[in-house]
């Protein structure tokens, strides 16, 4: 999707949202300052990563390598993301500002602690439960063939 | 301490019930000790309660939590609960027919949920808590919690049985639950028109700003009438209610036959009357026209098919269902008569849906069963116990002096002056299947009759079985004296019907419903 | 573009990216895939909150919607884990394809 | 019967979708609803008579009090109902336990236990954090209650349950959750015995050396507490008797 997609796509919204820009005029400024310019770059790159995550999740064939995009790229990107609206919400440096940093860092690591372990769990419970990997010689039509569908 | 006895009616409940939970895995039997005492003082702050509420010049005690009164604060800030003459009525027969219960429930509780008593009387207590709450509440969102509070008890304690008891109440939980669902909804709605949740709020709101048409309005009627209809067992949703009162413990089916379902009637007039109006309710045409013909339905059915059973709890299961179809009846006839007896139709029949459950409770515990076969010599062998059971019978057919006489009298004169024609004939075929049912019974109790007509023996009555079978065997007091104090509240609240009717009048007298023929 | 836009890009993006996830929810083809896709998604509704809060200005109640759900996301799906992991029915011995119905593959394909 | 069931869903739908055309506009300020008294009250006055910030907590602990005080009932309910029904007793519990077919018990996971290990105290110190800052933000007793409970679930899926029931029993959950009502109804019944009606927490002042509002602000905290207790033990002892079929042992 293209900036200026994203742009009309907003513009389709301003409408409906202006009751939102009033509320938010504390932590949104209009202005761009570098910090901001930071932080959306950074959830940008974590929102490539989880386009990466969803499409693993819907193309591989099999549970495992599902398993293998879901966990790398989920748990990347929502770390990118979070990070980068820390940053977005950082930019006037005010104590509250610094606290909902500090909150918001207390998620990251949260998601970064718990999303590999429950994936390793899960991962584990599938191994145990005798769900099969796809090989080289094996049947890979049908798995293929639920994907594409 | 007079001034807070309506906070006492639910907070001696409640408080035995969180010591039943405290006490009842090291000391369990200190449980029945708790739940009796704690209802005799629910049933003092309940007298005193009603004796206020006739000591008024409004007819009326409210009583503010947290102190949010509507003299100092808008009216519906906090929750009021008030007590007019038919809402401490029915509170008073939600406590007494309890503590009778709780007396009774000893044996059979110790019995039939082995050291269990701990979770039986904290959910049973808490059941009483929310069951007088719903009586007193002016508020129609607290109303709905506390149906919840009522309905989540009942399940727990229906399911406490056997496996099957534990499968009946699935059924219920389902039904409950939508039923709950559609009163929210349909209070949601209101709240969104109104902008409140007080009673007389919502009543005053609709007078000021005309909102009888409004479609919101209307369906959240339909919603709330709906919800209340599937709670109370009315006939189309009545499917949960025979097997969960069929396989309950006997306490907790000695508890909820009787209150339940008349405590929803209760909730279905206070909505008519005094939450959405006299003419809000009843001038909504299609509605008043289709309500009496299920009515109609309803009955029919539900004595047929109580012709139809073997078993005497299972009768009496259905006969409730029928005399569901008769209250609600007596409220859309929508005639000052009608609703008389429909008010005192909900005393009347807790009094002997009581009697008869205990009668029936004593009778499994003697003969571990219900079925008709079971019966034979039992009143050579308990006459007290089957004395206290037939007064109950007798009020259920309708025979003076009892109150079910009565309180049938009122309705048929209702349905005679709404010019409800199918409306009687129903009242009557039912009756007669009752003197049917009853009289079958009679025979079956004092003769040595099986249920293939056979006799045993070659004399008449029950002389002719052997002495093995006779022989006095009166049942334990503890579960004897409730009953026969109920079969007695039956005789007596027929006798001086005339002073709880002068009640229901001053209460009904507000409300302009129409006296005479012709609508 | 201004941080607003991006925050509504953001969260929409989000939305979108979901649908993956859901598609591989609905159809499995076995209940693990199911639950991971359950476990991104609940991870991506955490981060969502956040966006939300940014929108709405108040960052500082969403931020701890957004733990509280990270948090029932992770014993929810341990708690699943665990359940499917005591309730096999054979040794895994020999691998075997199950909770696979045949029909919907063949539907599937 | 599934036609029924859906040709009555179809018809509710409708019904409520007709029935919303006549909502009133959005930020109609002559609709009854806005016009009411009782939001206005709300709105304007509920830092004056409590002095909390945060309004909706002032109309659940405070001005609707009763309604939380049963709804945390229905809680306690819930648990007493599951454990009343599952609870193995006497000769059942002897009877031995019922074996699914070639069950594995499943073994601690190295990885699961350690992150586990490192989480829980920060989750009930979250928890407690929640549940104190329900006067400016959203957070209260049901959600530190919640958060606690889990944190005790969460021991008992990582090991198993005997490990997390060492650290709260089922018999103490039901003494705490019964204690949690009684720290609620508790309050509400020392107001009404110090004069005023039930649940009216100004009355405390006369026994804390605060004004009336601030006993209103107090109360509320103590309310709070109260609910967290009840739901934090429901939690654990429902998801202990659910798991195990009412054995509380081995669990899930």
């Amino acid at each position: 999707m293209s900036m200026d997609v994203a742009d009309s796509f907003v513009g389709g919204f301003s409408l409906d949202l202006g009751f939102l820009a009033e509320a938010s005029v504390e932590t949104i400024h209009s202005g761009l300052s570098a910090l901001d310019v930071c932080g959306m770059i950074l959830a940008s790159v974590g929102l490539v990563f989880f386009l990466g995550a969803a499409v693993g999740l819907y193309r591989f064939p099999d549970f495992y390598t599902r398993m293998h995009a879901a966990g790398k790229g989920d748990t990347l990107s929502s770390l990118l993301i979070l990070l980068g609206f820390g940053l977005i919400t950082l930019d006037d440096f005010s104590m509250v500002g610094w606290l909902l940093v500090v909150k918001l860092l207390a998620i990251v690591l949260f998601i970064m602690l718990t999303s590999p372990t429950s994936t390793h769990a899960l991962m584990r419970a599938g191994f145990e439960d005798g769900v099969e990997p796809v090989t080289k010689g094996s049947s890979s039509k049908n798995t293929k063939k639920e994907g594409e569908s | 301490m007079s001034e807070n006895s309506i906070a006492l009616i639910f907070v001696f409940p409640l408080f035995g019930a969180v010591l039943c939970a405290l006490v009842g895995r090291k000391s369990r039997n200190l449980c029945h000790p708790i739940a009796v005492a704690s209802l005799a003082g629910a049933l003092w702050g309940g007298i005193e309660t009603l004796r206020r509420v006739i000591a008024s010049e409004t007819n009326e005690v409210s009583y503010y939590f947290g102190g949010w009164n509507a003299d100092a604060y808008p009216r519906g800030v906090g929750i009021e609960f008030r007590a007019d003459y038919l809402g401490a009525l029915i509170m008073l027969v939600v406590v007494g027919v309890a503590f009778l219960v709780a007396i009774y429930s000893k044996l059979p509780v110790a019995e039939e949920t082995p050291e269990k008593e701990g979770p039986f009387y904290t959910l049973f207590l808490l059941q009483v808590t929310g069951l007088a709450g719903i009586c007193l509440t002016g508020d129609a969102f607290n109303l709905y919690v506390l149906i919840e509070v009522a309905a989540l008890t009942g399940y727990g304690l229906i399911a406490m049985g056997s496996a099957r008891a534990a499968a009946a109440t699935f059924n219920y939980v389902i039904l409950g639950t939508i039923g709950a669902s559609f009163y929210l909804l349909g209070v949601g709605y209101v709240y969104m028109k109104t902008g409140t949740l007080n009673m007389v709020g919502i009543q005053e709101v609709i007078t000021a700003n005309g909102l009888a048409d409004s479609a919101a309005m209307q369906v959240a009627f339909v919603f709330i009438c709906l919800g209340v209809l599937i709670k109370m067992a009315f006939f189309p949703f009545h499917a949960w209610l025979p097997n969960a009162y069929f396989h309950a413990p006997t306490a907790t089916s000695s508890l909820l036959a009787p209150l339940v379902t008349k405590v929803m009637i209760y909730v279905m007039i206070r909505m008519t009357l005094t939450v959405f109006g006299v003419d809000f309710s009843f001038e909504n045409t299609l509605w008043t026209e289709v309500i009496p013909w299920l009515v109609v339905i309803a009955i029919v059915c539900a004595a047929t098919m109580a012709l139809a059973q073997r078993d005497v709890k299972k009768m009496l299961t259905y006969l409730i269902v029928a005399e569901v179809g008769y209250m609600v009846g007596g409220i859309w006839v929508y005639n000052y008569y009608g609703f008389i007896g429909s008010i005192f139709h909900i005393i009347s029949d807790a009094c002997m849906t009581l009697c008869l459950f205990l009668g029936v409770g004593i009778i499994l515990r003697k003969r571990r069963t219900t079925h008709f076969d079971g019966l034979r010599g039992l009143f050579r062998k308990m006459p007290f116990t089957m004395g206290g059971f037939f007064v109950g019978g007798f009020s259920i057919i309708g025979l003076p002096p009892t109150c079910g006489f009565f309180s049938k009298w009122y309705l048929i004169t209702g349905g005679m002056l709404a010019e409800r024609w199918e409306y009687m004939v129903a009242l009557m075929f039912s009756t007669m299947v009752m003197v049917v049912l009853f009289f079958r019974l009679i025979e079956r109790i004092h003769l040595a009759v099986t249920e293939s007509g056979e006799n045993i023996g070659h004399g008449h009555g029950d002389l002719a079985l052997p002495e093995s079978e006779t022989f006095f065997d009166e049942a334990h007091w503890t579960m004897l004296v409730p009953l026969l104090l109920s079969a007695s509240v039956v005789l007596v609240i027929g006798i001086f019907n005339q002073d709880i009717v002068n009640l229901i009048q001053d209460f009904l007298e507000p409300f302009d419903l129409p006296k005479g023929t012709g609508r | 573009m201004t941080v607003e836009g991006f925050t509504v890009f953001a969260g929409a993006a989000l939305f979108v990216l979901m649908l993956p996830a859901l598609y591989r929810v609905a159809v499995g083809p076995t209940s693990f895939d199911r639950l991971v896709a359950v476990n991104v998604i609940g991870t991506k509704t955490a981060v969502l909150l956040v966006v939300i809060g940014t929108l709405f200005g108040r960052l500082d109640m969403f931020v701890d919607f957004a733990l509280a759900y990270a948090l029932l996301n992770f014993v929810a799906s341990l708690a699943v884990a665990r359940y499917l992991n005591r309730t096999r029915s054979m040794p895994a011995k020999k691998p075997a394809k199950r909770r696979t119905p045949r029909k919907k593959k063949a539907r599937a394909s | 019967m599934k036609k029924i069931a859906l040709a009555v869903t179809v018809l509710t739908g409708i019904l409520l979708l007709y029935a919303a055309q006549d909502f009133p506009a959005w930020g109609d300020l002559q609709s009854p609803a806005s016009a009411s008294p009782v939001s206005k009250h709300f709105i304007a006055d509920t830092g004056v008579d409590t002095e909390v910030p945060n309004m909706v907590t002032a109309v659940l602990a405070d001005y609707r009090g009763f309604d939380t005080m049963f709804e945390t009932v229905v809680i306690f309910i819930a648990g007493i109902a599951i454990i009343g029904i599952l609870r193995r007793t006497g000769a059942d519990a002897d009877a031995p336990a019922l074996k699914r077919e070639n069950e594995i018990a499943a073994e601690p996971d190295l990885i699961v236990t350690n992150t586990v290990r490192l989480l829980v105290p920060v989750i009930q110190l979250f928890a407690f954090y929640v549940l104190a800052h329900g006067h400016v933000s959203p957070g209260g007793g049901f959600q530190g209650g919640v958060i606690m409970g889990a944190s005790f679930i969460l021991v008992a899926l990582a090991w198993d349950l005997p490990k997390a029931m060492d650290r709260l029993s089922v018999d103490r959950a039901v003494m705490l959750a019964g204690v949690g009502i009684l720290i609620y109804a508790g309050i509400g019944l020392f107001s009404m015995l110090l004069g005023g009606e039930f649940l009216d927490y100004a009355e405390l002042s006369h026994v804390l050396p605060v004004s009336r509002e601030m006993a209103r602000y107090h109360a509320m905290l103590g309310v709070e507490i109260g609910v967290a207790f009840t739901v934090t033990a429901v939690m654990f002892a429902i998801y202990a008797n659910l798991s195990t079929r009412g054995r509380l042992e081995g669990g899930l």
